[in-house]
Order: structure tokens, then sequence, then C-alpha cells
């Protein structure tokens, strides 16, 4: 709090407004609602369609489900809609560095929107959440291992290697992206955020690693750090502590805390 | 009446056979003394009917709609049962029940096994579409989705399928995934349900689906009108030629040419309509702005116009034109009957209705005015001005009744000496491996349990990706409160099969004890009776027996049931499906977060046996494996089976029980082989000499109100049951990676555990890839 | 060992609402093609196997999808050679 | 009105693997369908709309491919006039 005091004014959790958007089939929202109104923010459901200006909030937040069904590919017709309606204010609310997050569909949005690696200012998918191996959508729990090394504003609060329990249910979830090398140039920004472990905190496969996701990526940020996305579920995983007490709730109090000093 | 409207006269002025023809011709199936009794009314009114009219009897008079076979048997040994928790009985589309001062808790379950036999993918997904309307217009939050389904073998021959029956597996492929299609779609978590296989299964699958939902008991609202002047406001999906005479489907036995005849029975459901649906239901009808809501089911419209007028003593008056449809050419009496998908039916006064169609358009939903309240206690429709359709709804809704002859089959139980097997170990794995038995985690995992972030208990729990079968799932309904409803099915098919009477009783037993093993307290039930055709005396005696033991092992409980459903004539030609009374328990437990789970905790903690065990194996696992036909059918005592769980109930709030699994198929070997798989611990159990038993028989004895329990401290754990007079035995302790059962001395079973769970995870996977 | 291609398409019978089709045809509107008056979803299996007979080869794939890819309750679908 | 029908062929690229297709192999090699190489599974969207300039409405449907139906990063596809 000390920080963003700007003109004697700064931010207090109550007036923190958190955009939860939806269409029809979204259904995660109310997780998500539930996840900032405990943390003492104001965070509202918004449907698309009623969206006046992004810049109302200081969040944006994509909730899991099933937007439009996933008909045609998970997320994708969410994101065309959200293309259609906002890129451009869209673009700017992220340059000016507000949060912006997906969860699961969420992901698979903001993935379908370009948005996520984000190298480039697009308006095209640039990655793909492509259908798990398995062929089949999956409920289960998985373990993550934190690995950003601060660069990703929803995470900040978790120290890095951290290892949580949070479920996973998705049928599409496992990250494709153009080039090998695009791989490395993640890596190298830290961009990578999550990935699945065994129970000793090694990389494994299925079904630790639910979808076969390479390098067992399970959620991502951008370059700057603020847009994150993730396959598994914090929201559902709020009130279940690890060892260390570490549960999904930081990744909602991280970026919080990233608000409250901005 | 002029052709004009494509409204035709029926003309019933017919003799007998001609009578009867015209009911098959038309596809509603009324019997020849019900045509007559339509024709006396019709007679006595001194006009013909309309083919409108003819197919709302049609529909209002069915089984699926009346239930005229069974009703009598029903209000005599059902729901005659009370309870104090108990808010709404049976004469609502769901039970509604009492969660805590400001919530009550609504159940419902239903069948859909016709659809599903016919297209299991659109069957299924229906059903699971239908279950949750009934739950929605009692103004409830849909929290849970329960589906129990039964199949003939996965291993079924090709060349002995019947003709036009679909195979098992493709049966079962498809249900599964309509289910996780649409439940996952409308984002309602799937947390419960049982997977069965049974020869008798292969021409009549059942489908039964259930949901769960929570509302603030201010928020229920009725399936009814309020007042005069309320008007008919139609909302959700358009109406189209599919699912006619889905009801009248329903209550006939399956043919060969099902498949093809019944294709307009058959649908697709459409969770993105629904989806945005509930949530628009919901919103009005927590803004107060709805006098009733009724979900549009089977009969569509002609069912839910009469009874919601009816019920709120008045008539209705509806505009047929006014329906929004998807296809242009159909006929009025189709739209009338029409059980299209995704549709609700709600009463609104004048002054609110702006506002309920704001919020429908708001949500991108259809909303339309159809019609209108009126004094007399009749149905009007009109079609473009021209009145079409003109009866007293006395008449459409006091559909027969019957009195169906019961035989009660004598089935001729003896306990038998058999001869001690000598590979104990090779029959163990053989059950494990019984696709019955086996992990269900093939399906389970496919539905989303976890979604809305309120579930505390999945159906399977254990190491990240090792389960143990949970006996319940638990899920939190209310936000601001650690108060859970817990969540059982439970049938075992072969024993209803083999004993009626009491494999019905057991079934109650199996759901109570599911209840309690995970922590929580029974508190109402709800049944789907799935039965063969009650014109034949013999399976109507099996639904007659099957009711006499569920009322037998209810009337103790001080629970009832507070919802249900019959599903008759589940029968082709090849037979009738087993007996299949599917219960759904709702329990509560106070604090979610002192539930109890089935995988082991602890090297070194005991392994206690809790009740009775008895030479009971009519119907169990190990005499099917064996090959034995004989055997008595487990009993069951209420008595026993409350002060049982009221003992566990209590000393696990005392936090002595670590982890507890109850006996079911397979008893004790099974149960104890299920809580080590979900975690990397083993079990050696030395059993003392047992009278009248050879120890095989003891480890896997079916006999009920039984439970494994996990104990740290065993002396205050004994203290309590001797204090308590609760049979237990201390059979031995979590030890190694191998489940070992020895009895002085001798080795009955030695296994790695890593063995058995292989077999058990892997048995349905390797027929469905 | 020689292997032929199949092709088996498989759409839904006439009278069968499609909710995909439906909900695709809603987003594309609201993305501003208002053009559009229909859209049927289909999926094709491209089947390789190995046989010489096309008669046989063809026997085949109706089984198959009898057994798992098709219901005939409400999909129409038709098998080709492709050569 | 005049309506055109148009069919959009959608397919994954090359080295994509295709877990639907390996998975349905699967299942068919469990039913005894022992002889089947390999199963690739496509989509297609059957879009019937109005217009009458043939070049226009690819065009058009250019553009729901760019803008929904297709995500380069895995697809390749086709469009098609149907007569
Ligand atoms: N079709 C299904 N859908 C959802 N959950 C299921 C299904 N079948 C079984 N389950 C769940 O798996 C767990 C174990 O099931 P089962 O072995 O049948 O238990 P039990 O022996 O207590 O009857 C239970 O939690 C049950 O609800
Ligand atoms: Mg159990």
């Amino acid at each position: 709090m000390l920080f963003g005091i700007i003109w004697g004014d700064y931010l207090d959790r109550s007036d923190i407004k958190v955009c939860v958007l939806r269409i029809e089939g979204t259904n995660n929202e109310e997780e998500m609602y539930n996840a900032f109104k405990r943390l003492g923010t104001s965070p509202e459901i918004v449907h698309l369609k009623e969206l006046k200006d992004i810049f109302d909030y200081n969040c944006l937040m994509i909730p899991g489900g099933f937007s439009a069904g996933d008909y045609v590919r998970a997320g994708a017709i969410f994101a065309s809609r959200i293309r259609a309606k906002m890129a451009n204010e869209l673009h700017k609310f992220i340059d000016e560095g507000w949060p912006v997050g997906g969860i699961c569909n969420g992901f698979q949005v903001l993935v379908e929107l370009g948005l996520l690696p984000g190298f480039k200012r697009m308006d095209y998918p640039n990655a793909c959440l492509f259908l798990n191996n398995s062929a089949r959508f999956e409920c289960r729990p998985t373990l993550l291992k934190h690995e950003s090394k601060g660069k990703c504003i929803f995470t900040r609060n978790i120290p890095k290697g951290e290892i949580m329990m949070v479920p996973s249910a998705h049928g599409e979830g496992k990250l494709l992206l153009p080039k090998e090398k695009d791989f490395d140039k993640l890596f190298e920004n830290d961009q990578v955020v999550f990935r699945y472990v065994d129970k000793k905190g090694e990389y494994a496969e299925y079904p630790w690693n639910p979808n076969d996701s390479a390098y067992n990526i399970a959620g991502i940020c951008n370059e700057a750090g603020n847009v994150f996305g993730m396959m598994p579920h914090p929201e559902r995983a709020y009130f279940d502590r690890n060892k260390n007490g570490i549960s999904g709730m930081k990744i909602f109090e991280s970026v919080l805390k990233y608000i409250e000093e901005k | 009446m002029s052709s004009k409207q494509n409204v035709f006269e029926v003309d019933l002025n017919l003799p007998d056979e001609k009578l009867l023809e015209l009911s098959q011709k038309i596809g509603i199936g009324l019997s020849l003394d019900e045509m007559k009794s339509v024709k006396n009314y019709f007679k006595e009114k001194g006009r013909s009917p309309t083919d409108i009219e003819i197919q709302a009897i049609g529909q209002a008079w069915s089984e699926h709609c009346c239930y005229k076979s069974s009703k009598n048997v029903l209000k005599k040994f059902i729901f005659n049962l009370e309870a104090p928790q108990n808010i709404f009985v049976i004469k609502e589309d769901a039970g509604v029940v009492e969660f805590d001062e400001n919530y009550a808790y609504v159940l419902a379950l239903e069948s859909h096994n016709h659809p599903s036999a016919v297209e299991p993918y659109g069957g299924a997904a229906t059903g699971i579409g239908g279950i949750l309307r009934d739950v929605v217009c009692m103004g409830a939050q849909p929290v849970a989705l329960i589906d129990p389904i039964f199949f003939g073998p996965l291993d079924l021959p090709y060349k002995q399928l019947p003709k036009g029956v679909k195979h098992p597996e493709f049966l079962f492929r498809g249900v599964v995934a309509g289910i996780r299609d649409y439940g996952n779609r409308v984002g309602i978590p799937t947390v419960s349900g049982s997977v069965y296989f049974h020869p008798g299964y292969t021409s009549n699958c059942i489908v039964n689906v259930g949901c769960v939902g929570i509302v603030k008991k201010e928020d229920i609202i009725h399936s009814r009108v309020k007042e005069l002047g309320d008007i008919f406001v139609m909302v959700g999906g358009k109406t189209g030629k599919d699912g006619i005479h889905g009801v009248n489907f329903a209550s006939a036995e399956l043919h060969e040419e099902s498949e093809t005849t019944s294709r307009s029975a058959v649908q697709v459901g459409d969770p993105i309509t629904k989806e945005p649906l509930i949530h628009a239901c919901l919103e009005a009808n927590s803004k107060k702005l709805l006098n009733g809501m009724k979900d549009l089911g089977g009969g569509g419209l002609s069912c839910v116009v009469g009874e919601m007028a009816h019920a709120g003593g008045f008539g209705a008056k509806v505009n047929l034109e006014k329906v929004l449809l998807k296809e242009k050419d159909m006929m009025p009496w189709e739209i009338w009957v029409s059980e299209s998908q995704e549709r609700m039916m709600l009463a609104v006064s004048e002054e609110n209705l702006k506002e309920v169609l704001d919020i429908f358009n708001k949500w991108d939903v259809n909303v339309v005015v159809i019609g209108e309240t009126i004094p007399e206690k009749r149905v009007l429709v009109y079609y473009e001005g021209e009145k079409i359709f003109d009866m007293d709804s006395n008449f459409l809704t006091s559909g027969p009744l019957y009195a169906r002859e019961v035989r009660i089959v004598e089935r001729i139980q003896k306990d038998i000496e058999t001869e001690k097997p000598t590979d104990i170990n090779k029959i163990l794995t053989k059950m494990i491996s019984d696709p019955n038995i086996a992990s269900k985690d093939w399906v389970i995992l496919q539905y989303d349990h976890t979604v809305r972030g309120s579930t505390s208990l999945t159906p399977l729990w254990g190491d990240v990706v090792n389960f143990s079968p949970q006996d319940s799932a638990i899920v939190k309904p209310v936000e601001d409160i650690n108060k859970g409803l817990v969540i059982s099915t439970a049938i075992n098919p072969f024993l209803v099969e083999y004993d009626p009477y009491w494999g019905s009783a057991s079934a109650i037993d199996e759901v109570f004890r599911n209840i309690v093993a995970v922590g929580g307290r029974p508190h109402t039930l709800a049944d789907c009776l799935n039965f063969g055709n009650p014109e034949k005396p013999e399976r109507f005696g099996d639904f007659y027996q099957s009711v006499m033991g569920l009322n037998y092992a209810t009337k103790d409980l001080k629970i009832s049931f507070s919802s249900g459903n019959v599903s008759l004539y589940n029968e082709s030609v090849i037979g009738s499906c087993p007996p299949t009374p599917t219960i759904l328990c709702v329990g509560i437990i106070d604090d979610i977060n002192k539930k109890i789970t089935s995988n082991f905790k602890k090297e070194g903690n005991s392994i206690y046996l809790v009740g009775k065990t008895e030479r009971e194996f009519g119907g169990s696992l190990y005499y099917r494996v064996l090959g034995i036909k004989d055997g008595i059918a487990p009993k069951m005592n209420p008595k026993n089976l409350v002060n049982y769980s009221n003992a566990l109930l209590e000393s696990m709030k005392d936090g002595i029980i670590k982890s507890c699994h109850d006996l079911s198929e397979g008893g004790l070997a099974v149960a104890v082989a299920e809580m080590t798989f979900g975690s990397d611990y083993g079990a050696e159990l030395d059993l003392p000499l047992i009278q009248d038993m050879r120890a095989d028989e003891f480890i896997f004895s079916e006999s009920n109100s039984r439970w494994v329990i996990e104990i740290e401290n065993d002396e205050k754990f004994e203290d309590f049951l001797k204090k308590n007079r609760i049979p237990f035995m201390r059979i031995g302790k979590i030890s190694g990676k191998d489940l070992k059962i020895t009895q002085k001395g001798e080795t009955l079973v030695d296994v790695p555990i890593e063995t058995l769970r292989n077999k058990w995870k892997n048995a349905i996977w390797n027929h469905m890839g | 060992m020689s292997y032929l291609k199949v092709e088996v398409k498989v759409g839904l019978k006439e009278g069968i609402t499609d909710p995909e089709g439906l909900n695709i045809k809603k987003s594309l509107k609201l993305l501003g093609f208002e053009s559009i008056e229909n859209i049927e979803v289909k999926r094709s299996y491209v089947i390789e196997l190995s046989g010489k007979d096309e008669k046989q080869i063809k026997e085949n794939v109706e089984m198959m999808c009898k057994k798992l890819l098709v219901n005939p309750v409400i999909h129409d679908y038709k098998v080709e050679m492709i050569k």
C-alpha cells in the first residue's frame, strides 16, 4: 500500500474493480468472482455484450468453462467476439500494464486472441491449446511447480520452485507453438510460469502431465508479465494449502498486490 | 372445425378393434378401455374430438405422465413415509428439503432409458438437460449431477447381439459422452453415480440421472399459476418436431424397429442454450418476478399448461401460433405435444412482464407470451383465432389408475456347503478385475466434478494420480458456511434380481452406510424404479416386492423419499431388465473439513471391521465367480444400521477415525484392497477363527451394515464401541506394499498392491481404450 | 503390404437439430457475417487400411461405422474410396 | 434471395499429431479391426449464404476462416464452392 500513492490517493481493496467477463457457456465465473470477493475487492461478472469500457476496471479475468460451447475450437468464438468488440482498447489496457488473466477456457481465449505468448502484437493466434494426447476431457488433480523468476505479476507471492496441487479439467490443454525456437524464447523471457510435475517435483509424463503439453507447460505469461494464462484451476484450490501453506488464493493475492502497488 | 388450420376431427364412433388400431396408428398407445372412456367423454359433449385433443389425452394418460400402474403401490408404501426435514415432497418436479434455517436443497432423480437405448449420446444428454430443468423450476441453482448407468456385458460377442439392439460398448461410450458433453458444458459437476454391467441390460440399458440444487427458502417457487391474470411466458429453445411422442415411447416395450420408428422421440441436447436459460430463470425468480415456473418435459406444452393451471385452481387459454418454431410446417397437435429441449414455462403477472422480458433478452434467450389464466378449470387452445381445443382439466389430468395383478415369484434360497477354493489370490484378482468392481475412472474422469469450485470430496480420491473409490461425494453449496451436502447412490442389480425384497432393502442399507462412511448424516432419499412390463404379473410382482423392501428398510430410519420416478416397460423380446430400484441419498455434513476419505493414511495404523458378518452369499460376487447359483440373500436390520451409524459418526467427531470404507460387492477383501489403491501402503490382515465360516467366506461375504476403518488410537475406539455395544473386530494393520490375509498362520491372500491396482485400473480401459 | 484410403463422411440426418451448427452460425452472425443462412458441421474420417479387395474393404469400413463411428438413428454417412 | 453453398474443409497441418485419430484407431483395433494403418479426422463446415458473386462469397468465407474457423498454427484448410 505504500507504493502507488499518487496525489495522496491510493487504491483501497474495495476500490479494486475486477471484471469477470462472460458469454454464454462461460460457467466458472462464480468461482472466479468469489476468489476476488473473498479478498475484499469489488469484482463484477460482466457479459461481453454489456461491457461498456474496459478501463472502468483494474483487472480483466476470463474464467473457465465452455464459452459458446467450445464449438469450432476451445475459446475461439469468445476470442473472436472480444476482438470484434474491443481489440484496440484491450491492447491499450495491456500496454498500460493492467493485468489480464485467463484460467482454463480463459487461457484458451487469450491464446486465440494472440495475446499469449504475445511475442509481438498480432490479431490472430500464434499458439494453440490443442487436444490432449488422451483425446479426451479429463478432470484430475495435478501438481504444478512454480517457475517464474518474478516476471509474472500473478504469481509474485509464490516462491519459485513451490509445488502446489491444483485441479485440472480440460480437453484441450496441450500448448503448441509454431516453432521449436519459440519455446526457447518462452524460457529465455521468463514467460513459463507453471509446469506439471510429479510428487518428487520432476517433470513427468501422463497422467502427471494430463495433456502431454510440451515441456510440461501448464501456464505462461506475456513478455511484460501482466497477461497470464493457465490450464489448471487455482480458484478451485482456493483453500487447499500445501505443506508451506500455499494455495490457489496466492495467485489472486499476487495480482491484487500488483494493482495496489501500480 | 375447418381443416384450414391443419386441425382435423377424429371420429371415435368405431368398433372396438378399430378404436385400438386408431390409438396405435396415431402413436398414443392408449388401451381399449382408455379409448372407450375418451369416446364416452366426447359422446357426452356431443361432438368429436380434434386430433390435438386426442393427442393431449394420449400424453396425459401415458404411464410416464400419470403413473397409472405404479401409483397405488407407491401411495401405500413410499409416499406415506414422513420425515420432519421434508418441505415439499413428490407433488412437485423435485423434492425440497431443509438444509439450514435459510436454505433448502432440492433433489430429483429420473430415468432416460428408452431414448438412450436408441441414441445413447442424445438420450443421455437430454436426460441431464431434463433433470436440470426439474431442479431449476423449483428456483434452485443446480450444484451436483448424478448418473447411475447400466449396460449389458462389454465383452458380449457381436453374434449374440439381438437384432435391432446396439452393442453395450457402443451404448456405454455414447451415454458417457452425452453426459460428459452436456454436464461439462452447462458447468454443473457430475459427482456421483454408478456403472453396472449385467446381461439383462443388453437390450434394455438403464440410464438414470439425478440432480441436487440449492435454493434460498424465500426463493422456492411452485410449478403452478398463482392468480387470475397470470400470463404464460414460454422461454428457451424453440419448438420442433423432435421429441414427439417421447412419453409414449417411454411407456412401451422396445422392439426391433424402435430404432427407425422412434426417431422423432430422439433429440440432441443443446447445453449452450440451457446454460443462459438457467441463469435467466434464476435471476428472474430471485428478483421475485415470477408466480410460477415449470419445465417442459414429457408431454410438452400439452402437459405443462394444463398441470400448471390445474394446480393453481384455474384454467388456461393458449394462442398456439405464438409458440416459436424451429421448422415451419408443423401441425398444431405437433406443436402442442412436442418435447423439444431447453424450454421452460413461467407464470408472470402483468406488472412484472416487461422486466421478465428484459432479463431474457439480456441473456439472449427466446421469450414469448403464449397465453393466460382463465377462471374456469378448462384448457382452451386457439390457433390463429380459431378454437381448436377445449377440454376440462379435470378430465385431462385424471388419467386411469390400475391395480395391476401381482404374482410373486417364489425364490428358493438355501445355504450350501462349498469346497474351499485352492487359489484365493486368483479369485480375488478376478473379482478386482470384474467390470462391476473395477475402477470407473474411464467414466468419472471425463466428467468435470470440480467445476463450481465447491466439490469437497470427489468420487475418486487419493494420492494425486492413484485413487481409492469414495463412498460418497461432498459438495459445499453455500459460500459463507462450511456445511456440506453428501451425495451417494446405490443399487446392486444382482442382489435385487436374486431377491427383490432384500435386494432393495440392501440398496437402502448401502446408500446409508456410504453417506456415513465419509462423515455424513443421511438426510433424505430419492428413488428411480426401473422395471419391466407391469402388465406381466410376475414383473409387477418384482416391483411390488421391491417397493415393500424399500418400505421395510426406510421406515425406522427417520428419513424418507422426497422425490422419485418410475420407469416401467424396460423390456424387449428377450426379456426384462433386472429389477433396478436406483436409490439416491443426500446427507449432511456440518463441517466439510471433517470429512473422512477411504484411502489409507498411515503405516502402522490398525484396521477394524465394524458390523456383523453372516453366511450371506446369495447374489454375491463370490458365488458368481465360483459359478454357484445358491445362497441366502443378505438381510438388513434398520435398527442395527442406525445404531452402528450413530456410533461411527460420533467417533468421527472425536477424530479417531482416519479412513473409512463401506463393505459392498466383494466384501471385506475388496474393500481393503480399494483402500490401499489410493495410497502407497499395503495391509496385513490376520483373522481369528470364525464360527460357521471359513476365512475365504468371511472375506467375501456381502452382509450389510459393515465398514472397514483405520484407527490410530485403538483403545479409545474399542472402549467407545464396547460402551455402545457395536460389534467390531480388529483385523490387522497398515503395513508393507502387499495385501496379505492370513488366518492362524495360513496364508489366503498375498499379492502386491501394485498388481491388484493395475488389474483394477485397467479392466474397463482394456475394452474402451 | 498395400494400403488403400477410404473416406467416411458423417453428417446429421435431416430433422435432427444440430446445436453445434446453430451456435456457430449465431457466432458468425455476431461477428458481422450477416449473409449466413445455415451451417452444417460434418466430420470425416480418412482411413488408411491394408487390403486389396475394394469391396471387402468397403464392407469392413461399413462395420466400423456400425460399431463405432456412426449412429444410424441420427447420422447419415457415406463411404468413398479415395484414389 | 438466392443462396450458395460453400464447404470449408479443415485438417491438421503436417507434423501435428492427431490424438483423436490415434484414439479412434486404438478403439477400432480393440474392436478387432486389425487392418487399420492410420486415421485422420477432418471437419468441414458447409455454409449456405446469400449472394450471387462467387468471388465475393469466397472472400467472405476466407474471412470467416481467418476470424474464427481456423487456427493457422495447426490447421490447413480449403474453401470450395458446392454446386
Ligand atoms: N457413472 C458415474 N458417474 C460419476 N461417479 C461415479 C460413477 N460411477 C461410480 N462413480 C463414483 O465412483 C465411486 C465409487 O463407485 P462404486 O465403486 O460404485 O462405489 P460403491 O462400491 O460405494 O457403490 C463413488 O464415489 C461413485 O459415486
Ligand atoms: Mg461404497
